[in-house]
């Protein structure tokens, strides 16, 4: 571990945290927007074009906002569970292929990595739960940990066979397996039990229990406001970017895409800019979906986590090895 | 398992549905506002907040003849109000369009010469009708659906008394604006309504001559109405005004004997007028008619009201159950009858007659047999002994016509020495022989129900001859229409060219009785100082007797201004409104207002204040949102109130703020 | 062993879905509900004692604030039960358009319970949809009578104002807009998957319960039980509309919710109807005192409001102001079955059923 | 439908406990003592009065007039059923046990007349707060926290 090295991690973290501000930016503009005209309203339109600026100016109005400590809250427990839960979803970008040679570290177990650290965020929603000393908190976070426990094995099982076929755990090594042929083609189920559960993983409609506002007035993060809430935010469209990125790289191809100059300067340019198309159209499905849904009930979220996408996704693993085995006898 | 299988397809599929319509609203034009560049277009009914136009007193009472005092550009105007649904209901419920709030204003501020000649203007006789006008106009009073109605005939007869006194014949700026023209009018008839033409053809300077069959001028209200209703002097003084204006007057002249229309042509009279109206008493063909005994109700009420000695005797019966069977029944009382019945085909509710009429009658002790008709009348001697009668089981048929059904079987006998048929007037138009004016065959005169003009031109016709049984107000209403007309067909203009009907009574609601238990004294109106039955009940003279000044004053205050658009304090808003949160005063001698403050914290916005506001002063604005910076609308305190003869700053605002 | 205890949660009065300050305290075990007991009375304003000092006249703004979402509704039930008192004759014009009025608001108050019943779901876009729709209602309201809320615009014989000339037009073509719309909102939300699932045989109500605790509108109907008083017993003209009654089958949640959607398309015939055959006339009974004293007597007058059975019922003395008026409230009744019907669920259907029950607190507390 | 069986009925069993009876249409109002409640409402549900719409009361100064009001779906008739307390004794039994909707309704009832229905399952106010005094709708109670202002009218 020399010097240079730490320098390097250094100006890439800060330089992940500068993309996560401008991305979570972005994003909450582009829900409000997305939600306005699907709801036939315009969304915000006052501070720069159409509201651009508008979550820059919330922001500024989060951060100069007084921040209440509940008077019989857990001190400690409250004020680090923003943070517990905005780790996670920070580290988790680090495995994220942007395009080639665009990845701040190519772990080999990159995707395990991947399906690690964001698991942790759990115990931070569990400390503002209970931090907050609100009952409407507590049952947000105990939703919370059934929820994201119980998907993140489908989750799991889900990306095996991507694993299988691409024959590595390296999110580099999965990109450039699928230069051919993009694993949504080969693996439509486990696409979609990937997508929902991770859907489910971020807290979002359909699945968004934890934080239900007609049931659970805000879930867990009831009880936050200003700078921390504001955190808490950001995570969750952090999660939003890395869960949807993961899936463009574990599916749809990655960087890959049509009329990509080879050799030239700027190609590693158009793959981001490929990367980054996929990724928000991904993120788009999923705010179409969030203003068009209901919501689940928890046991009914439970029966579909553990009745049918646990199922699916081993049967699904069962079929891809048939397939390579069928693949192998063919080509062999 | 294929239908679990199916049951998860389904549920996809409902899900790409929904999200097909997201999708659908996603990439459609939002239907939200954009504020500031777009505004909400806000209804006209829009309850916002409250402000008052103005006030009583702060500016003069707007009168309706300010419009042209020409008969015609006046009914142009009243009409003209009444699309706009702004004529004070009295003004359109008069035949002749008295501009009523018009006089109330004036006797309120002490200016009764001028409330006379307003009055005047369009009521020519107002001493006359302050006493015998059937009052629709009273019926129709705003004021009387929150309490009472004004006496507005008792204040014509205030004003007309306070002229008198002045003795004064004529409004002397009208005569010396006078234009002299050569043409020359004859109106034969005096009554009212031949004076109202003459009175208006005179003022556009016309030669206008009035022969009259008797040897008083004013027909039927010299003949019919008896003295205890209209003492004679008031009626000469009122035709004496008209006289001032260099209308001749020809008594004992009767055209048709002494005079032919022929004549008068040749006279050089351009146009003539027939203003006869109803002289002749109906008679009835039943069995002993013709026995001594039998009188005829007009030669009856002649000979009484000339001071004539009548012979009747001591048990009277009266046939008939209109208003002029009623002065038949009670001229009979005072002429010496101890006993007077009167018999009526209609019901108690149904007699023509005006029902406080009725009341006094019967507080003279005069009988009513209603729902009986005449079968014959008993004779023995050849002199009445009774009249024998026969239950009228209906007087009107389905469609409301009369046509009576009578049971023959039962029958009655009124025992009575004296029987006076009161059933009915009609016209005797023995003048037009000899002319090119036509009868039909009901012998009733033949003309345009617009211009009035008969069958022959340059001859018209006005008054009772023309509608049938009618008052006094109608006659002289269509007195001044029949002016109009002469003084076009004069000029040689078009005589139908923008005329206008007269206004239906039926646009007007009559308000209904209002119960005045819990009301306050000085709400009510004054009640007519009345001769008891025993002063009244052998001599002719005046039953009612009219207001004081400080009465007067006070009556003409309690005139609400309809649509007059200034707020004249009489406190029904804050008497309506369910929060309480309005108080209203008037100065001490009512002819200001004092105080008006909204408290526009209580105000829910309910409406209903300006819902009840007679003046249309108070307004619901579209300005919710300024309530509470515009304070100065909504208090309106005695200092800002009494500051000047000319208002308060609150005018100069209204210009700046534009109603919706 | 662990040792499990019961969490005791008090839902409301401040809760987003509680519609209107209801306090629900329940009894936990887990997610699923032990026991509830209801709160209400946070919105209690006396009204009822309030309209003993009012004159009649002056009660109408008041009867608006009673059930806020469907203000006509109230001011027709007050105002049907006052000219019965005082033998009152309404002009036929004057009925058609309370009709139309009375649908209209019909339509408005179960946009704005099918849109909540979504937002408890969870679905907040039909939310907004159905308020987009409300909007345009609230419109003609205003054209109408100038208010968009608290309208106080029914007079005893007749309705303060007639219709503004553009209304008929603009009414049609809210029909015209309004009947695809109706389709849509059955795609989006009451077809949908998730939503049946969080409705389907929630909340069941029974046929008994329905009747025993005076349940009345979609929630009785919901239940299975064809009543609707404009067919029962038709008040104003209703006998000349032809409709139809949606009846529900199992009474669960979905079945409620599917019984005021199809009651939207029934008010919109009614309303189509009523259009083409609005007479000429006056709006307005002629011979109406300003001031009202019916004769003492009493009177109970229900009509089929929003929410159920609505009816005044007034003891006069005889005098200028009710002797005693009491307001029969469906919402009232409606919501005493929450502890019924929620027993055993999870807090999530808590806010579900109580949507799907529709309650406005301005009526249950008076 | 002018006279029903069960009319006849009911005046067969409960004739001495009827003080009043008016029947129009499809309304019938029946005025009965107190004491007799409970048996009466038990067999008026059985005869078909399944539907509860609400009980109110009125207070005539002297006494105080409970009015319940139900219906029959099955015949199609309203019920108004008067039940008269006097001032110095405001108790009757509770109907809550056949008619669930009675529970709430009757608590109203306590909570703004004062009436105490006994047997209730659970007698609380309703719609005021717990340490409310005094029964606001009836004529005698008076406020001192009332405003006083200028009454026109």
């Amino acid at each position: 571990m020399n010097f240079s090295f730490l320098y390097l991690m250094g100006v890439a973290g800060v330089g992940i945290f500068i993309f996560i501000a401008l991305s979570v930016l972005i994003l909450v503009w582009l829900e409000r927007k997305v939600a306005g005209h699907i709801q036939s309203r315009m969304g915000p339109m006052r501070v720069g074009w159409h509201g651009l600026v508008q979550t820059l100016a919330d922001m500024v109005k989060l951060i100069s906002k007084e921040s209440i400590l509940p008077a019989k809250a857990d001190k400690w427990l409250f004020f680090l569970a923003p943070f517990v839960v905005f780790i996670p979803a920070y580290l988790s970008y680090m495995v994220i292929p942007f395009a080639p040679k665009l990845i701040i570290r190519d772990f080999n177990i990159g995707l395990l990595y991947f399906l690690a650290i964001p698991s942790i965020s759990v115990v931070g929603i569990i400390m503002a739960g209970w931090g907050s000393n609100n009952k409407y908190a507590l049952l947000g976070g105990l939703r919370s940990a059934a929820q994201i426990i119980s998907y993140e094995i489908p989750r799991a099982l889900s990306v095996v066979g991507v694993v299988m076929l691409a024959g590595s755990m390296s999110t580099v090594t999965i990109v450039k397996s699928q230069s051919s042929i993009w694993f949504i083609l080969l693996q439509p189920l486990g696409f979609l039990i990937y997508f929902i559960s991770t859907l489910a993983e971020v807290n979002r409609i359909p699945f968004d229990l934890p934080e239900a506002e007609s049931e659970l007035v805000a879930g867990f993060h009831t009880e936050y406001s200003g700078i921390k809430w504001s955190i808490f935010m950001m995570s969750e469209y952090a999660n939003v970017f890395a869960g949807c990125a993961l899936c463009v790289v574990l599916f749809l191809g990655g960087w890959h895409g049509f009329l990509i100059p080879k050799g030239e300067p700027w190609s590693s340019v158009v793959s981001l800019i490929w990367f980054m198309v996929k990724t928000l159209i991904l993120i788009f499905l999923m705010m179409w979906l969030r203003w068009t849904l209901p919501r689940f009930r928890v046991d009914q979220l439970m029966d579909l986590s553990w009745k049918v996408f646990l199922p699916l996704a081993l049967i699904n693993i069962g079929l891809t090895g048939l397939f390579i085995l069928g693949a192998l006898k063919l080509f062999s | 398992m294929l239908k679990k299988f199916w049951k998860f397809f389904e549920a996809f599929q409902s899900i790409f549905i929904g999200m097909g319509i997201t999708f659908k609203y996603l990439t459609s034009k939002a239907v939200t506002f954009q504020y500031p560049d777009q505004k909400r277009p806000i209804s006209l009914r829009w309850r916002g907040l409250l402000a008052l136009k103005g006030f009583m007193g702060e500016t003069p009472h707007q009168l309706l003849r300010e419009s042209g005092a020409e008969p015609q550009t006046y009914k142009a105007y009243v009409h003209k109000r009444l699309k706009e649904d702004t004529l004070p209901h009295c003004t359109g419920a008069c035949p002749a369009n008295v501009d009523v709030s018009g006089q109330n204003a004036l006797v309120a501020e002490g200016k009764y010469l001028e409330a006379f000649e307003i009055v005047q203007e369009r009521n020519i006789l107002p001493g006359v009708l302050g006493r015998i006008c059937h009052h629709p106009c009273e019926g129709r009073c705003r004021r009387g659906y929150y309490d009472e109605p004004v006496s507005i005939k008792f204040l014509h007869r205030f004003i007309a008394e306070e002229a008198r006194k002045t003795r004064r014949k004529n409004n002397p700026k009208l005569k010396r604006e006078l234009k002299k023209r050569e043409e020359k009018v004859a109106i034969i008839g005096s009554g009212p309504s031949g004076l109202a033409a003459a009175f208006d053809l005179a003022k556009e300077g016309y030669q206008v001559t009035i022969f009259e069959k008797q040897k008083f001028p004013g027909g039927m209200l010299a003949i019919g109405v008896p003295l205890y209703r209209l003492p004679r002097d008031v009626l000469l003084f009122d035709i004496e005004r008209v006289k001032g204006l260099g209308v001749e007057i020809r008594t004992g002249v009767e055209v048709g004997k002494d005079l032919t229309i022929k004549d008068l042509k040749k006279q050089g009279f351009k146009a003539i007028l027939i203003a006869v109206g109803l002289q002749v008493s109906r008679s009835l063909p039943i069995p002993g008619i013709d026995l001594d005994g039998v009188l005829l109700a007009v030669p009856f009420l002649k000979a009484v009201n000339s001071g004539e000695k009548v012979k009747i005797g001591k048990d009277v019966i009266v046939i008939g159950g209109g208003n002029v069977a009623v002065d038949v029944a009670r001229c009979a009382r005072r002429v010496g009858a101890e006993k007077v019945k009167m018999v009526c085909l209609e019901a108690r509710h149904e007699m023509p007659a005006f029902p406080w009429e009725i009341e006094e009658s019967l507080e003279e002790g005069i009988e009513i047999h209603c729902s009986w008709g005449p079968k014959q009348i008993l004779g023995k001697d050849g002199r009445v002994v009774g009249l024998e009668v026969k239950e009228c089981t209906a007087v009107f048929d389905a469609q409301g016509r009369f046509a009576p059904t009578f049971c023959e079987e039962h029958t009655k006998v009124v025992e009575g020495d004296t029987v006076i048929l009161a059933i009915g007037q009609a016209s005797d138009l023995s003048l037009v022989e000899g002319t090119e004016i036509k009868l039909n065959e009901r012998r009733q005169l033949i003309f345009d129900k617009v211009t009035l003009e008969t069958t022959e031109t340059g001859v018209f016709a006005c008054g009772e001859v023309t509608t049938g049984p009618s008052t006094a107000i109608g006659s002289i209403a269509t007195g001044h229409e029949a002016a109009i007309s002469i003084s076009r067909f004069l000029r040689g203009e078009d005589l139908r060219k923008g005329r206008l009907p007269a206004i239906n009574l039926e646009e007007f609601e009559e308000y209904p009785q209002v119960d005045l238990e819990d009301i306050e004294e000085e709400r009510l109106r004054p009640r007519p100082v009345k001769l008891s039955v025993e002063e009244r009940i052998d001599n002719f003279k005046e039953i009612e007797l009219g207001f004081k000044e400080k009465v007067a004053v006070k009556e003409a205050l309690r005139c609400l201004r309809c649509y007059s658009e200034k707020c004249v304090g009489c406190t029904f808003c804050a008497r309506t409104c369910p929060d309480f949160c309005i108080e209203v005063e008037r100065t001490r001698d009512g002819k200001r207002v004092a105080k008006y403050q909204i408290e526009m914290g209580k105000c829910m916005f309910c409406g209903l204040c300006s819902e009840q506001c007679p003046t249309r002063s108070l307004v619901m604005t579209p300005q919710h949102e300024l309530a509470f910076y515009q304070k100065e609308l909504l208090e309106y305190d005695k200092e800002k109130l009494l500051r000047s003869e000319k208002g308060y700053a609150f005018k100069e605002k209204e210009k700046e703020r534009k109603y919706a | 062993m662990i040792r499990t205890e019961e969490l005791q949660l008090n839902m409301g009065p401040q809760h987003p879905s509680t519609h209107g300050v209801l306090r629900i305290v329940l009894r936990l075990d887990g997610e699923v509900i032990v026991e509830a007991i209801p709160h209400i009375g946070y919105l209690h304003r006396g009204i009822e004692k309030i309209a003993e000092n009012r004159t009649y006249t002056q009660v109408i703004p008041l009867t608006d604030r009673l059930d806020y979402v469907s203000s006509m509704m109230n001011n027709f039930a007050y105002v049907l039960a006052v000219e019965e008192l005082m033998g009152i004759e309404v002009p036929e014009r004057a009925s058609f358009i309370r009709i139309i009025m009375a649908e209209l608001q019909r339509i408005a108050s179960h946009l704005i319970a099918f849109g909540t019943g979504g937002l408890d779901a969870g679905a907040m876009t039909v939310f907004l949809y159905c308020f987009r729709e409300r909007e345009r209602i609230l419109e003609l309201f205003e054209m109408v009578c100038g208010a968009r809320l608290t309208y106080n615009y029914f007079r005893f014989g007749g309705v303060s104002q007639d219709f503004p000339k553009e209304f008929a037009e603009s009414a049609r073509n809210f029909i015209k807009y309004m009947r695809p719309k109706l389709d849509e909102y059955e795609d989006l939300l009451l077809n949908n998957y998730i939503f049946q699932k969080r409705t389907k045989g929630v909340g069941v109500l029974k046929k008994k319960d329905a009747l025993s605790y005076g349940a009345s509108g979609p929630v009785l109907r919901g239940s299975g039980i064809k009543r609707d008083i404009r067919k029962e017993k038709p008040y104003s003209l209703y006998d000349r509309f032809d409709f139809e009654i949606p009846v529900g089958k199992n009474g669960d949640t979905w079945d409620r919710t599917w019984v005021r959607l199809e009651e939207m398309r029934q008010s919109l015939n009614i309303v189509e109807q009523a259009l083409d055959g609005l007479p000429s006339g006056k709006v307005k009974a002629w011979g109406v005192p300003r001031m009202i004293k019916p004769p003492p007597g009493e009177v109970y007058r229900p009509i089929e409001s929003t929410r159920g059975e609505l009816g005044f019922y007034i003891v006069s003395d005889g005098s200028a102001r009710p002797y005693r008026m009491k307001v029969r409230s469906p919402a009232f009744s409606n919501l005493s079955l929450i502890p019924v019907v929620i027993k055993g669920h999870q807090i999530a259907d808590v806010v579900v059923i109580l949507g799907s029950l529709d309650p406005v607190f301005g009526e249950v507390d008076r | 439908m002018k006279n029903p069986q069960f009319i006849k009925e009911i005046k067969k069993k409960f004739g001495k406990v009827i003080l009043d009876f008016k029947s129009y249409n499809d309304e019938i109002i029946l005025t009965i003592d107190k004491t007799s409640l409970l048996p009466l409402a038990k067999e008026l549900k059985k005869i078909g009065f399944e539907y509860f719409s609400f009980v109110t009361a009125v207070d005539y100064q002297e006494r105080i007039i409970l009015v319940y009001r139900l219906s029959s779906f099955k015949d199609k008739v309203n019920l108004i059923l008067k039940a008269i307390l006097p001032l110095s004794d405001l108790k009757i039994d509770s109907v809550s046990s056949i008619w669930g909707g009675a529970n709430w309704h009757e608590r109203e009832v306590f909570d703004l007349f004062g009436v105490v229905f006994d047997h209730h399952p659970d007698l609380r106010r309703i719609l005021l707060p717990e340490n409310w005094s005094g029964h606001p709708l009836r004529k005698d109670y008076r406020d001192e926290d009332v405003v006083k202002r200028k009454e026109y009218f």
